[in-house]
């Protein structure tokens, strides 16, 4: 995270030294929007990594379904969630990941109002 | 000249979509969030603009982040629906209308706003999920032209929030000096808080949403001074969102009225929202209009 | 905190970087631009920067007309030289400095100018051609890092000069407030008078060009009174380009010195020129730099 | 050129409703500037316009070199200097086609200093 943006207490400031860090990635992920890469990506992975220029942590990470570390290293949450569609994941899914807990548990709080940090 | 008839603020969460469209609206989860949208469906499809102006943000669907505009204008004839991973929702695809994002797109820019000008552009949920609120079912097409507008909301820096609301007051006298006889409607879309990764994740502020749904009529001049990290802090990294329905608020002006409203957690990972108003002319415009016969 | 040295109009129409790539300078047709050019290159020569902010537009050769900023931002590590349809130009590719970049980005938008941010970008003759005017022969690297600023002159509706020269204000502020100690340069390109289109190919204004050589240091705001349309008209379609300089203009602040300038026609279809302006510190950064110690 | 472009006595001011018409041509002539597709373009020229989505006056001014028609049309000048290059064809000799001169009665006069219409 850039000095120039706002500390946020356990908080994703996405910002540019991120998108930065995360661009191959994302470029990579943006590209899935396209039904035939998608085809390709499923098809060999790890060579659709390769031809976006992953970087080894990244590629790693997407190999990995890494979801928590993908966010760490510059993929937007928003090119993240093109991964999990493929995989048929929920970003109620996605939230169990990040927060450590099971899907049906980050469910039951969200329901129940949301999680509150007041 | 064109009229601003009404506004509307809502979630533009890709669930309330998924939810329409595979027919889940009456599951105990959705049926609430729909039942508190039926009395502003009612009184809008009483009201139908000719053309409405939907400020959103793309999801990575249409711009990559090779290029991030903080404000940008559609100015082209037709929108596709964009294709979001599992293919395009089964919606209608957008008309536009070229001739009025030309206007706006003009006396923007005249008034110092630095658009980035679209020309092409699939449209996403976040477009498409505020005109299947307003019309649940259109059938073959939408009532209305679209005219999209779009806010970097993804990216610090995001545009401030006090320069949202002066993009909508800009965007208001732009739709009012359009020379056909037109209604009009805008629609500010995103929030209400939510938090999609980290530890935060799943972050709901109610005391924070029911503020700001409150004080997004009565008093926006204190919604435009919160600061983007204080955005970030009590409504959610994706909760910020919310600055783009200051935009729709600057444009309707001073005289509203608040015809409905409705707050629901949870719509997937988001708290959702739905405020209508109705836009009276102004003191100012009756007297412009008595004075003008 | 970081200084702005000295300010630089120049044209960067491509016949110029064509004219000393193929070694034509001394030809009859190019002598007398060089020849003008030679004063303002050895000044600049002992008062290297650190970075270069080059104001510019792109040719069609890294954005299409499918997306178009007014105001756009380069904050990558790295530029490539973009080919133009015959082979990219030999000269170095650029090394950015992101993190001014993004110190200069977030700055603006704070002060409510609507940036986009490229992420990734090559850059055509309108950044290359004014670097090669600063350095003729920089060998394997430029001698400073560079910083691209875009703008939409190709397309109505430009910015209006009176926008381009509140940009520069806020980007002088932003550079000086930089935290690290760098001289920064400031080119403001593009012009002089040319038309390439239709019935009026070729038109050169000597009398509008030399009234806007001098005033672009002694009254920019006339300058920047000036309507785009009169801009067009007196100038020509491409002329408008001119309102870049009053970017660089802003920028320099109140208290600036001529060194050096020269007018040329033709370059190709244009009338070509050079301004160098060193930059003082003003009256007041002195006193406060007084009061520091 | 749209009611709100302002109108300047025989200059073009290229605007958004320009762009729109042009769009197909401009995107055609933009995609010149990759070095592959200039080869692509150069083996079949009518089938290159028509995998562009060209219209039939598009097109025609591609293959006939009818210059000004393409400025007329939607062309960008900066775009329309793609297809000159691919013929090694000035800015010079394009200003001749437009102004209706030789090359050289043009480039003669830029060099008594320009035309003037003031
Ligand atoms: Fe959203
Ligand atoms: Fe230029």
């Amino acid at each position: 995270m850039s000095s120039y943006t706002p500390k946020v207490e356990g908080t994703h400031v996405y910002d540019t030294q991120m998108s930065r860090q995360g661009r191959a990635l994302n470029k990579m992920l943006y590209s899935l929007k396209n039904p035939e890469n998608r085809e390709l990506f499923i098809a060999d992975e790890s060579a659709y990594c390769d031809k976006h220029g992953l970087s080894a942590e990244q590629k790693l990470a997407v190999l990995d379904r890494d979801w928590k570390k993908m966010t760490e290293i510059g993929g937007s949450i928003f090119y993240v969630i093109k991964l999990a569609a493929i995989d048929k994941k929920s970003m109620q899914d996605l939230g169990g990941v990040f927060t450590g807990m099971s899907t049906e548990q980050f469910k039951a709080e969200l329901k129940a109002g949301g999680r509150n940090f007041g | 000249m064109a009229e601003i008839t009404w506004g509307l603020a809502t979630s533009h969460v890709p669930s309330i979509g998924a939810a329409m469209d595979n027919e889940k609206t009456e599951d105990e989860l959705w049926k609430p969030l729909f039942d508190g949208y039926q009395p502003a469906r009612e009184w809008m499809a009483e009201q139908k603009p000719d053309v409405a102006i939907v400020i959103y943000n793309d999801h990575a669907n249409a711009l990559g982040l090779e290029m991030i505009p903080t404000f940008s204008i559609g100015t082209a004839e037709h929108y596709d629906v964009a294709d979001e991973g599992y293919g395009p929702r089964q919606v209608p695809n957008i008309v536009g209308d070229a001739e009025l994002s030309e206007h706006i797109l003009v006396n923007l820019v005249d008034e110092g706003f630095d658009m980035t000008v679209l020309q092409e552009l699939d449209v996403d949920h976040g477009l498409t999920v505020p005109l299947s609120v307003y019309t649940p079912n259109p059938g073959d097409a939408w009532p209305c032209r679209v005219v999209p507008m779009l806010v970097n909301v993804l990216q610090y820096p995001q545009p401030t929030a006090d320069r949202c609301l002066a993009l909508g007051e800009a965007l208001g006298r732009a739709i009012r000096s359009f020379p056909q006889d037109i209604k009009v409607a805008v629609f500010g879309t995103g929030g209400m808080s939510h938090q999609l990764s980290g530890e935060r994740a799943g972050l709901i502020n109610q005391e924070f949403d029911r503020n700001f749904l409150e004080k997004i009529e009565t008093d926006p001049e204190s919604l435009s001074q919160i600061t983007r990290a204080e955005y970030v802090e009590q409504a959610g990294s994706e909760g910020i969102e919310m600055i783009m329905w200051l935009i729709m608020r600057g444009a309707l002006g001073d005289n509203i009225r608040r015809v409905h409203d409705t707050y629901h957690v949870p719509a997937s990972n988001t708290a959702a929202a739905l405020a209508l108003f109705a836009a009276e002319k102004s003191a100012e415009e009756n007297t412009d209009a008595a004075i003008a016969q």
